[in-house]
């Protein structure tokens, strides 16, 4: 692929990043960092086309360790975010207390003006 | 003998990228967040089983014993660790990327004879070694492993000057001559750059240096994947760079920060005249039979967590009162500022595992207003994210941080273990205020004794 | 530029023209139309490139209506839009008859509850 | 003899691509659409400076007049439109886009020689003539120089279906030949279903057709693009294909339709029992003076805007009139339907030309719940956005569009010129219920006659 054709995809890709996370609440701020920090971790897929290409045991020692942090990175982000964002999930349906909260929030309003 | 033609490989590897993209989006809303995380998880996947089709390759059995060793080591961890640890986890699994980029760089000088292709390298040397050796540094720190304080020393901006001053002239040099020994010589001056970038930095600040090194990480990654020619690590970590830039100017905006302040030293001036030390100065302190009557009777009552009540793994029963409250008909609601605890969003986390509903949870500008009606604020483990200091005194290492306007509710209750001051390192003028109580001890334990008391009234 | 390089570079423009316009006020919905539909008058380049191969009188004839077209498309398009938002434009300051409607909106939130 | 090499053209392509981005990025958000419509200009105008710069072209006088005669015909009729007529021609403007992608791509098949060239060709070659057709017809509808109702006649459907099989066969012939007369007969047939499309589509729901036509001649430049290489086609038309199903989506949602239910004649059943004839049954109508002192009298007054005011170019005198009441100390607020007039946005741009303070115009969600507290709801020439039968009679053709709750106010004032129904054609029974009064007349004179009547008081 030329070099052209590189550059375009990157500055698309710079767009996409920067919209999809343009709206993010602060409450997904650290599970949308580590699942960032997840993605990165796709560098394994040349770690391990140098691995496969190292014909000295130097290079495959350093290819290797690359490979161990790598997978590291990739299997580890994506867990530990999935662990966070589990803690999400048990979220109960509005409740009736909330209805009361609801109710008095409005007379707070009145109150505060 | 590889199964799969470039063709095919390349929409793989497209697909995958699509399902990073998707994986992005989907972080970026509460309700698609986790299933945003799995179809990421799903495009590794499909590039890791295509780049093994696709490409020709030797030392297949190392290649794997190595994804299982990494494997091994990571899952576990990333699954057994505490909420209160997940931020050094994150900072930690960041560097280990960046360090794996770094090292591929190094191994691609070989095969690099255009000079573009040299520049890709030294870049993904340079900030690979950075956000390895930063984000080993921003772990030790949140690990508690040295000090949580801006680590500054004379001398600091000279050495560092230097540092970078020899990085870029031996990046030029590789460049030029292709040398290994050079690269590994840039290796080193990253890691010292990284080393020195995020010493100075102030442990409040440092999750905003994480989200940063993992923007840089992403930018070496697809420095990477233009030296490769692989379409999906340029994607991939384009999509890291940029949304880790917003990402992170996100972050320091809701911390009151300018990102190049936090970098070079905004912490500087003030935050070295914080400290742990405990005042002495008088306060009002009270029991948590006190406390109860005072919540008991209340018609509205705020509750501030903060990172003591994620340390003191106190969110249930924060939780159980909030509801022995509300089955009072007392309107209890939850302010939750955006760093509170050690991670933005930690207090989300923690409350949501707790099941608190999502609708008690009201973010600082909605909830702010709100004080001013409040009959009980009850500030739970927070202190930092509740000075006013932040508003009022221009010196102090908070200043121009938005804060939750505790003060303004008609009474404000601390839970807390001593008169030492929060990550900040400095005191909060807010318990000496006449409103103000507090009740010492364990935020798990007194929250514990407040409940059995409300109970009891 | 190859095949690959050209999917790749319109799966990531789909993803940069859903994101953009995603929370786009109903307000703007006829500027916004209108607006695409000026870029995609950018046919004009292929119309061009394509009359500037002509070498026959009758291609020659199809490309020039090709690029007229193009032309009204563009020309007229970024023109209109940009009469419609003139229109945005003039928008006085919050003026002191708002004030006062702000005030009894929160009166009416009262009576309405 | 070009003056820039191949990187250099491919390089301003990109900015123009980005140009492009950046443009509906700031199209939106009303603060920085004017300069998001002026930097995709500029981004045309790199890119045909370019393309004159890198190619080497004959014809170029020709070329160059062609522009002339373009920009000549379309700049001053953009120029003098009125904004009454603004949709019909964005609608022409998108057409002769499609048909420019057709013809563009009709002499591209004399050089394409391999088949998945010729498959994008005939893609444009398709879409391009139905979006030709189809916004053409869309244009004489909102023209009104033919019936803006669904036109629908027995066989219709047969016809239809015949007209798209004999595309798609004709479409897999010239893939497979190469033939330029079929291809022309595949024009031929595009123009055909385009027409066949919007036809029954009923007035109402003709900017939805515009933008989903928008949408596919999107589609058609981008499948242009790929044939020839160009890869600022292949962005540019994909953006605005992806968008422009996204618009589409959204203008649909506001006007409480599906896109496949307007383009399969979701007004087949209802609306032809619509009409244009003026209902005869009683109501109260009364003179400016009474509907002056209704107003006048009033704490809270809601102004609902539509179609008529647009017509009447009364948006001066509502303006004049909010001032006046204001003035009164009386609460004005305009409550701004989605689909008011005859384009989505219609109401905002006709009353921000009138300078009417932005914060006054609230959306249908954010004044419905107000209308309980108006004393006065006063509809200038608007019918269908506040006509119950859209809640209430399930067979009838607006039913499921949100509307203004207009009912809930304590009076409701109709400034309108006749019974006739609006532009769904349908009655709408809050004309004759008992808190509605009617002011006869064209919106502007009966709004001028009021508002001295106001001043008088
Ligand atoms: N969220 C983020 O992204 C992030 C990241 C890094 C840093 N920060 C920084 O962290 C701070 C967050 O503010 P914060 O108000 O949440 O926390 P804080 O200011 O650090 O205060 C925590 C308070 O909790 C008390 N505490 C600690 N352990 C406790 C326990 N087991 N039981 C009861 N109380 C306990 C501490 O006082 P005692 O020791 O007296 O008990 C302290 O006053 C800010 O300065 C912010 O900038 C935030
Ligand atoms: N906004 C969009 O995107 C869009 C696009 C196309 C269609 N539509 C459709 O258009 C309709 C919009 O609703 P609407 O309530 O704004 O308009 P409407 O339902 O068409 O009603 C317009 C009313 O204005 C009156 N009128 C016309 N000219 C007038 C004049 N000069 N002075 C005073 N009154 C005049 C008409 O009654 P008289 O004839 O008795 O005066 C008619 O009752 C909806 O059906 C919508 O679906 C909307």
């Amino acid at each position: 692929m030329d070099a052209v054709a590189l550059t375009t995809i990157t500055v698309l890709a710079v767009f996409v990043g920067f919209e999809v996370v343009s709206k993010v609440s602060s409450t997904l701020h650290t599970p949308l960092m580590s699942g960032a920090n997840a993605i990165h971790g796709i560098i394994l897929i040349g770690a391990i086309i140098v691995a496969g290409q190292a014909s000295d045991a130097a290079t495959l020692i350093v290819a290797l360790i690359a490979v161990v942090l790598a997978t590291a990175n990739l299997v580890g982000g994506f867990v530990v975010t999935d662990r966070m964002l589990e803690m999400f999930r048990g979220r109960r349906p509005a409740a009736s207390g909330t209805a009361v909260a609801g109710a008095a929030t409005d007379q707070k309003k009145e109150n505060g003006r | 003998m590889t199964l799969l033609d470039p063709t095919w490989t390349a929409l793989l590897y497209l697909v995958a990228a699509v399902c990073f993209i998707l994986a992005l989006k989907g972080l970026s809303s509460p309700r698609t967040a986790r299933r945003g995380n799995l179809i990421g998880a799903a495009g590794a996947l499909i590039a890791v089983v295509t780049v093994f089709l696709s490409t020709k390759l030797d030392n297949i059995p190392w290649i794997l014993a190595a994804i299982a060793i990494g494997a091994a080591i990571a899952a576990p961890v990333a699954r057994r660790v505490q909420m209160t640890q997940m931020p050094q986890l994150v900072a930690l699994f960041n560097g280990v990327g960046g360090g794996a980029a770094a090292l591929v760089a190094l191994l691609e000088l070989d095969l690099a004879e255009e000079s573009w292709v040299r520049v890709a390298i030294v870049f993904t040397l340079l900030i690979g070694a950075v956000s390895f050796a930063g984000s080993l540094v921003t772990f030790a720190k949140l690990q508690e492993l040295m000090t949580t304080r801006p680590v500054l020393f004379p001398g600091l901006p000279v050495l560092m000057g230097a540092a970078i001053l020899a990085s870029v002239g031996s990046a030029i040099a590789v460049v030029f001559t292709g040398e290994l020994w050079i690269a590994v010589l840039l290796i080193v001056l990253g890691l010292l750059t990284g080393v020195l970038l995020v010493l100075p930095v102030g442990g409040a600040d440092v999750p905003i240096v994480i989200s940063l090194l993992n923007a840089f990480t992403g930018l070496a990654v697809a420095a990477s994947g233009l030296v490769l020619g692989n379409v999906l690590l340029v994607v991939a970590g384009t999509l890291v760079g940029a949304s880790g830039t917003i990402l992170t100017r996100a972050m320091a905006q809701a911390m009151g920060r300018s990102v190049t302040g936090i970098l070079f030293g905004a912490f500087r001036g003030g935050s070295t005249a914080g400290s742990t030390v405990a005042s002495d100065r008088p306060v009002r302190s009270s029991s948590a039979e006190d406390v109860a009557v005072l919540l008991g009777y209340a018609q509205k009552v705020i509750i501030v967590p903060g990172y003591g009540l994620a340390v003191a793994q106190g969110q249930h029963t924060v939780a159980e009162l909030q509801h022995a409250l509300e089955a009072r008909g007392i309107e209890v609601e939850f302010a939750i500022h955006p760093v509170a605890g050690r991670m933005p969003g930690h207090m989300n986390v923690l409350l949501a595992e707790a099941n608190v509903p999502y609708e008690s949870l009201k973010e600082m500008s909605e909830i702010n207003p709100e004080f001013k009606t409040a009959d009980v604020a009850l500030v739970v483990g927070a202190n930092d994210v509740v000075n006013p200091a932040a508003k009022s005194s221009p010196g102090s290492p908070i200043y121009g941080m938005p804060i939750l306007e505790v003060a303004d509710a008609r009474q404000v209750v601390f839970l807390k273990r001593s008169m030492r001051p929060g990550f900040a390192g400095i005191e909060n003028e807010l318990l000496f205020e006449p409103q103000t109580t507090l009740l010492f001890g364990d935020a798990k334990d007194s929250l514990t004794k407040v409940l059995g008391a409300v109970k009891a009234l």
